[in-house]
């Protein structure tokens, strides 16, 4: 992994956020005037139970450093207990993959809530400042640009 | 005339099956076979080289419809079978026949709670080798795993044996069949089988009952099965449900606590 | 075109020759309980203990997926981008066997025979295949039963006979592709002379006649025998993608937005999802209809066109099997069949 | 080809300032699919809604996407505006330029490319919206009470009184609950049945109320607005019809030793009897465990006496049909056993008593006619220590929460017996006072100040009977630990408020969520007390948690006003942002498998079996359904499911998938 230049190097990070406790703590930090990284693109969901693990690995896929996936505290969920899902599949997606070397530094998990506009400021930055430190990552963009790339001459 | 020969006789006489699903030699090795009558029970064999999961076939219309099915169950075939049935997917009426305890006799398994027996008081034991391939993935670092796994995505050829093999996959559509939209491309690319491998094995998170059906299928020798392993292994410890093990209510990926585990969420 | 008589030493230097020349070099390499063909890289070892590859060398000619074009939008405008026929690097195929070297030439019968296929053309004209004589089979190699043999020439550019009493390398150069690769490596090699090929050749037994096949295959359409015969089949792909002969491929779009490419990628008779219609209907609905098509295709609809089957008896299906369908013994069944 | 239109808002400067709008929009314009795009100073206002109205009339766009405040604020708004202009609201998304991206960043080209990519990720996710149109769902407009103590009287003469047909089961032969077996109530000293069985009247009389009583829930299916509740009536062993409540038979039972519940325990009742005098309805039920006639045979006094003969020993339970369209539940609380505090003697020593048995002696319908008299000779106790918190706030041996009342009504039954015995002395155990509370804390003050009971504070570490006495062994921490020994005549335990037995298997036939101990939960602590996470049912009362009266009777008149709201409407209008399980042609029919694990994800209990049949009736496969009434949206089962075979409208899998994409896209 390259770390050089790191300094020119912009992370590109996508956060998956349910639409009723960290969409809306987000807001705060807008409300609030909290400056923060313009480096995330968030995506609302109704809540993080609908966040499917293969999304994220699109976004890998399509060229983020990093990932944040957020939603709302425990028993804090609208729906009761998406979140209670989405924790559990999480603990077994994460271990799948570290067990396939994917790098789990890269996908940052919290809870944030309606409340917590600060928070989402801080998790932004720190976010933005851990894939800085790891660098682009680019051994996932070179294995999803295969066909471009190494099959080409085959 | 053998017993299980005899014991296949019996229950297609009775009307208890219609069909039985059991193994063959062929080869010198064992293959699945069905009999619908007397005449074709005598090839039926069921000994320790019976390594193909059966159970695979209790899913397959074109098979069990219309049949009162008889399965010669290895103890994989049996923890399927139990499986499927939560999962709505055994059909009814259908029995199994296992070796008893002492691999001389043979019985016959008529409900689920039958099998349920048999399953829970014979836990899962994973052999030394697949324990050693495991610890040799756990002690590598991260991007040696990584390098590893992506040599081994390198050379899957997205023929879908893994699919096909597996008990327990038996959606009427996989989701690599789904382009609304084209969740994971369907050409063969190490991305694409990484992506493929992924959904496959999170799919069977707590469902696998560990047989290495997928493994066995595997024309490219890729160790699969290791994925599905350290994942059932992940959530024994995590969950404490056991490969193969039956759970009272759903599955783990439906269900939760609300004391899991998050140190992982800040 | 001459026949050489080379030492097990020059074989080695040969290969090592090229290595060291860093020609692009595919050939079987032993990993993860298979021997498989890679491109040779350092360290790597040419395996030698082995009967048959997983796979067959098809994909040099045929990659399991390769983009055709890519295209973006500009509102109205669109922007092709044609990766064109001029990327491609020489190939040598080495230690295919005889029956993938056949094989190669019936592909291209099927992508140059009404229509040629640039791609497929310009990455043939950079390949050379440097067979391999079988000295040993096992019980799925059928090659003598579909008209090939353990050590025919057919497709070869060049096939090597090693010599079972250890006595070297028979060399026969075939074309003169082959004669361009031994004039640069084996120059200084004794011609061959009264060497006995056929006595080092593997005995691989003929089991049925394909003729005797085809012709019970014409009236075969609505036999019971496709049903028994595929009942325990799962439907996977593994032996169309194993298959040196197996041509059939899908068109995919790589969409995204406003750009997209077009990529042909691999398919397989054998799922049902290949001839699923939009509308839900499938002519092909169950896996008895599908193993039928993979048989005629193979036994009577090609043998039809170009007059030989389009199987060259590798083997590599009822090794790959999950459940050991094998084709051999099928076909054996068909011929016997009433 | 799709033609979305893309309005980006400048919100005066709080965008602008920011944000090089015209930038954006033109940047949007070459998106694909975008037919129209442009930028404007307040997208919200009038003339900022009509631009959009316009463009969407004259380019015929199939899609907007408006950039702008949040959508948390002004969806609504936008969607209204497609929705007039005759294009499908829900074809229009926000993608948020305000909150989320010109007030958190700096002025900059970073800020300008990050709106853009914002902008395209909203583009792609359009050009994948399907039109929705709202769910209807009828509703049934009538309630089912499952309770019949004060919340459920409440309950159910509220939504009664609003018009509306209510049923309401009570598992006992008469209504009233707990209330009415207490002697007075806190701090008014009012006379509990004095205010309570006027409303018990009301409701066996009030046309809109069907009263069932001695009968149970069997079990509800349903959702929202179309319940059907099973509900078992027990056989009662008479002909109500026929039976006029005279009381003969009550009276001529020869099985009068049967300790009565209504008491407490500390009275009688006979086998065939009427839980207390007031009880409605009025008439008698025969209790078959303790019954000679269904024990042995023999007997048949009453079947002989009855006047009307209206007795029927072949009687059985019958299960009745009830459709109703809401449903409150409120089934109270219980108190807690008092055996595993075997140091304080409870079983063993007679006048070691509960809380509620001390309400009982004090009541004037009582065993003693009100007489404080103890229960093991008669006689006026002259020293009573009152105990509180038995059980409640004790982790170890009882259980962690305050049970709130007992502070309460421990004052109060001192003040009752100090009233009572003059020149009795009372004391009262206690670890704090928790009195907060409409004239709650004046009331203790006035036992303590006024009525002179003692109050220590510390706990009792045993009792012992010593010649005809109590020894009470405790400490009074407010004097350094100083141990505290009393005589005393009587101990009253005030044991803690616990939940009903049977409300675990109640709370599962009724599919809503209970916590640890067993109590029903709320959909939200606070902002949605009465609701449950099953959409139509509704609690209140001490069922939820342990509550006083005044308590009970808001939130089950708060529940009634849940009730009469949702049966305002003339149908149940729902967003259309639902789960959805695909459907096919044949031979498919959808891709569900039937695995029906979804059903275990789904917090709603919103996804149903439905059996596909071919035409003559055999069913070919069973699948999974989301019943639009009940689904909430979440979409954790579109995560689950594995087949893909469900999806979330306005959330489905290709717009999701599409805006990610986008979102990574480079658009230059």
């Amino acid at each position: 992994m390259s770390n050089d230049n790191n300094s020119a190097f912009e992370p590109r990070i996508i956060a998956f956020v349910c639409n009723w406790c960290t969409y809306a703590g987000a807001d705060l930090t807008g409300t609030s005037r909290i400056k923060y990284a313009t480096n995330v693109r968030i995506v609302r969901f109704p809540c993080t139970g609908r966040i499917d693990f293969l999304l994220l690995l699109k976004a890998f896929a399509s060229g983020a450093d990093g990932i944040i996936v957020s939603g709302c505290h425990p028993n804090d969920c609208h729906y009761t207990s998406g979140n209670f899902h989405a924790r559990r599949r999480w603990m077994v997606f994460r271990s799948l993959l570290d067990t396939l070397g994917i790098d789990t530094r890269r996908i940052r998990y919290s809870w944030v809530s309606a409340a917590e506009g600060a928070k989402w400021a801080d998790l932004v930055n720190d976010t933005v400042a851990t894939i800085r430190e790891l660098g682009p990552y680019n051994e996932y963009k070179k294995v999803a640009d295969y066909l471009g790339k190494e099959a080409g001459d085959e | 005339m053998n017993n299980l020969t005899e014991l296949a006789n019996k229950l297609l006489g009775d009307g208890t099956a219609t069909k039985v699903i059991g193994y063959e030699e062929a080869h010198g090795k064992t293959r699945p076979c069905f009999c619908t009558e007397a005449a074709d029970t005598g090839r039926l064999v069921l000994d320790e080289r019976c390594t193909n999961n059966i159970a695979v076939y209790l899913t397959k219309p074109e098979i069990v419809g219309g049949h009162k099915v008889a399965v010669t169950a290895t103890l994989p075939v049996l923890r399927t079978m139990v499986q499927l049935a939560m999962e709505n997917q055994l059909p009814d009426g259908t029995t199994a026949i296992v070796s008893t305890e002492s691999g001389e006799g043979l019985a016959v398994l008529p409900t689920v709670g039958d099998m349920e027996r048999v399953v829970a008081g014979t836990p899962l034991d994973i052999s030394g080798k697949e324990r050693e391939l495991r610890e040799r993935l756990k002690a590598m670092s991260r991007e040696e795993r990584w390098q590893f796994w992506l040599g081994e995505m390198s050379r899957c050829i997205k023929c879908y044996a893994c699919r096909a093999a597996c008990p327990l996959c038996y959606c009427t559509r996989c989701i690599v069949d789904n382009n609304c939209p084209q969740w994971i491309q369907p050409w063969a690319s190490p991305l694409a089988s990484m992506e493929w491998q992924i959904s496959r094995v999170m799919h069977m998170a707590g469902r696998c009952v560990a047989c290495g059906a997928c493994k066995q299928a595997c024309p490219m020798g890729i160790p699969i099965h290791l994925l599905t392993l350290s994942l059932a292994e992940d959530i024994q410890n995590e969950f404490g449900v056991a490969p193969g093990s039956v759970m009272d209510h759903g599955n783990v990926l439906s269900t939760f606590k609300p004391g899991d585990k998050e140190d992982f969420i800040r | 075109m001459e026949n050489l008589h080379i030492t097990n030493g020059q074989l080695a230097q040969w290969l090592d020759d090229m290595r060291r020349d860093g020609l692009r070099i595919f050939a079987p390499v032993a990993q993860g309980g298979k021997t498989d063909f890679k491109f040779l890289a350092e360290g790597d070892t040419v395996a030698e203990d082995y009967v048959q590859t997983a796979q067959s060398a098809k994909r040099i000619v045929l990659p399991m997926a390769e983009v055709l074009f890519s295209y973006r939008k500009h509102g109205k405008d669109i922007e092709v981008a044609n990766p064109g026929t001029d990327r491609f690097n020489d190939t040598i195929i080495w230690k295919a066997r005889p029956c993938d070297a056949r094989a190669m030439r019936q592909v291209a019968e099927v992508f140059t025979r009404d229509y040629d296929d640039a791609i497929f053309e310009a990455r043939r004209s950079h390949t050379t295949i440097v067979a391999f004589s079988c000295n040993t089979c096992d019980d799925c190699c059928f090659c003598t039963s579909v008209g090939g043999s353990p050590g025919g020439t057919e497709g070869s550019d060049i096939l090597v006979t090693t010599l079972t009493d250890g006595g070297g390398a028979l060399v026969e150069v075939l074309t003169p592709k082959g004669e361009g690769l031994a004039a640069k490596y084996l120059a200084g090699a004794a011609r061959a002379d009264g060497i006995d090929k056929q006595a080092h050749l593997a005995d691989v037994r003929v089991l049925f006649s394909a003729d005797e096949v085809r012709a019970k295959l014409d009236g075969a359409f609505d036999s019971p025998v496709w049903q028994e015969q595929s009942e325990r089949c799962l439907g996977c792909g593994a032996c169309a993608f194993v298959c040196p002969v197996c041509t059939c491929f899908d068109i995919q779009e790589d969409a995204h937005g406003a750009r997209g490419r077009r990529i042909r990628c691999w398919d397989s008779c054998g799922f049902s999802m290949f001839t699923q219609h939009t509308s839900g209907h499938n002519p092909r609905p169950t896996q008895a209809a599908r193993w039928r098509q993979r048989i005629l295709h193979k036994f009577s609809y090609i043998p039809e066109k170009l007059g030989e089957a389009g199987c060259t008896g590798c083997g590599r299906c009822s090794r790959a099997c999950p459940v050991d369908m094998n084709i051999s013994e099928h076909l054996k069944a068909i011929a016997g069949h009433e | 080809m799709s033609k979305i239109g893309v309005f980006i808002c400048h919100c005066g400067e709080n965008i602008g300032a920011t944000v090089d709008c015209a930038k954006v929009a033109e940047a949007a314009a070459s998106m694909e699919g975008v037919a129209f795009a442009t930028d404007y100073k307040y997208m919200c206002s009038d003339p900022g809604q009509t631009l959009i109205k316009n463009a969407i009339r004259e380019h015929r766009l199939d899609g907007v996407v408006v950039g702008a405040c949040s959508p948390r604020m002004h969806e609504p708004t936008f969607r209204k505006a497609c929705a007039e202009a005759g294009l499908n609201p829900y074809l229009c998304e926000i993608a948020n330029l305000r909150e989320h991206c010109s007030w958190v960043h700096p002025k900059g080209d970073d800020t300008t490319e990050k709106a853009i990519e914002i902008v395209h990720g909203l583009v792609e996710k359009v050009r994948r919206n399907s039109p929705l149109t709202p769910i209807h769902v009828p509703i049934t407009k009538k309630a089912l009470v499952i309770g019949g103590g004060i919340a459920g009287i409440q309950a159910a003469l509220d939504i009664a009184n609003c018009g509306h047909k209510v049923i309401l089961v009570e598992k006992e032969p008469s209504i009233g609950g707990h209330m009415s077996q207490l002697s007075e109530t806190f701090p008014t000293l009012d006379c509990s049945q004095c205010i309570l069985t006027p409303r018990m009247v009301e409701v066996a009389q009030h046309p809109n109320i069907t009263l069932y009583t001695y009968a149970e829930l069997d079990s509800l299916s349903g959702f929202i607005g179309n319940f059907e509740a099973k509900i078992r009536l027990k056989a009662k062993s008479i002909d109500e019809s026929l039976c006029t409540g005279c009381g003969l038979c009550t009276t001529k039972c020869p099985q009068k030793k049967i300790p009565s519940e209504f008491n407490a325990g500390l009275g009688r009742r006979t086998a065939i009897y009427v839980p207390f005098p007031q009880a409605v309805p009025n008439k008698p039920v025969i209790d078959k465990e303790h019954c000679t006639h269904y024990r042995t045979g023999k007997c048949g006094v009453c079947e002989k006496v009855c006047p009307t003969h209206a007795i029927r020993f072949g009687q059985e339970d019958r299960i009745i049909n009830e459709q109703v369209g809401a449903v409150v539940v409120t089934t109270g609380f219980n108190v807690l056993g008092t055996d595993f505090f075997p140091e304080y003697g409870y079983g063993r020593y007679a006048d070691v008593i509960t809380g509620l048995q001390f309400e009982r002696l004090a009541s004037a319908s009582g065993p003693t006619l009100g007489e404080i008299r103890r229960p093991s000779d008669g006689k006026v106790p002259e020293k009573v220590v009152f105990i509180a918190c038995c059980g409640s706030r004790d982790p170890a041996k009882g259980i962690p929460y305050c049970s709130k009342i007992c502070c309460m009504y421990t004052a109060k039954h001192a003040m009752l017996y100090q009233h009572k015995v003059h020149g009795g002395e009372s004391y009262v155990f206690y670890m704090d006072i928790r009195a907060g509370g409409k004239n709650y804390e004046e009331f203790v003050r006035r036992a303590i100040e006024e009525d002179h009971v003692n109050y220590v504070r510390g706990r009792v570490a045993r009792i012992y009977e010593k010649e005809g006495k109590l020894i009470v062994k405790g400490v009074d921490t407010l004097l350094g630990a100083t141990p505290v020994e009393i005589e005393a005549d009587m101990v009253v335990l005030a044991t803690a408020g616990v939940s009903n037995q049977g409300s675990e298997e109640l709370a599962q036939k009724l599919h809503i969520s209970y916590d640890p101990y067993k109590f029903f939960a709320e959909a939200h602590p606070k902002l949605r007390p009465v609701e449950t996470n099953t959409a139509g049912i509704f609690v209140a009362g001490a069922c939820q948690a342990p509550k006083d009266i005044p308590e009970t009777v808001a939130t089950a008149s708060g529940a009634a006003a849940k009730v009469a709201a949702l049966f305002s409407q003339p149908d149940l209008v729902r967003e259309p942002l639902v789960a959805v399980v695909n459907r096919s042609a044949p031979p498919v029919f959808s891709t569900c498998v039937g695995c029906f694990m979804c059903q275990t994800a789904c917090p709603y209990q919103a996804i149903e079996r439905e059996e596909i049949k071919d035409r003559s009736g055999k069913v070919i496969k069973v699948v999974a359904k989301v019943n639009p009434g009940l689904c909430q949206g979440c979409g954790t089962c579109v995560a689950f499911c594995r087949s893909k075979s469900i999806d979330l409208q306005g959330f489905s899998n290709q717009q999701m998938f599409a805006e990610v994409e986008a979102l990574l896209e480079t658009t230059n």
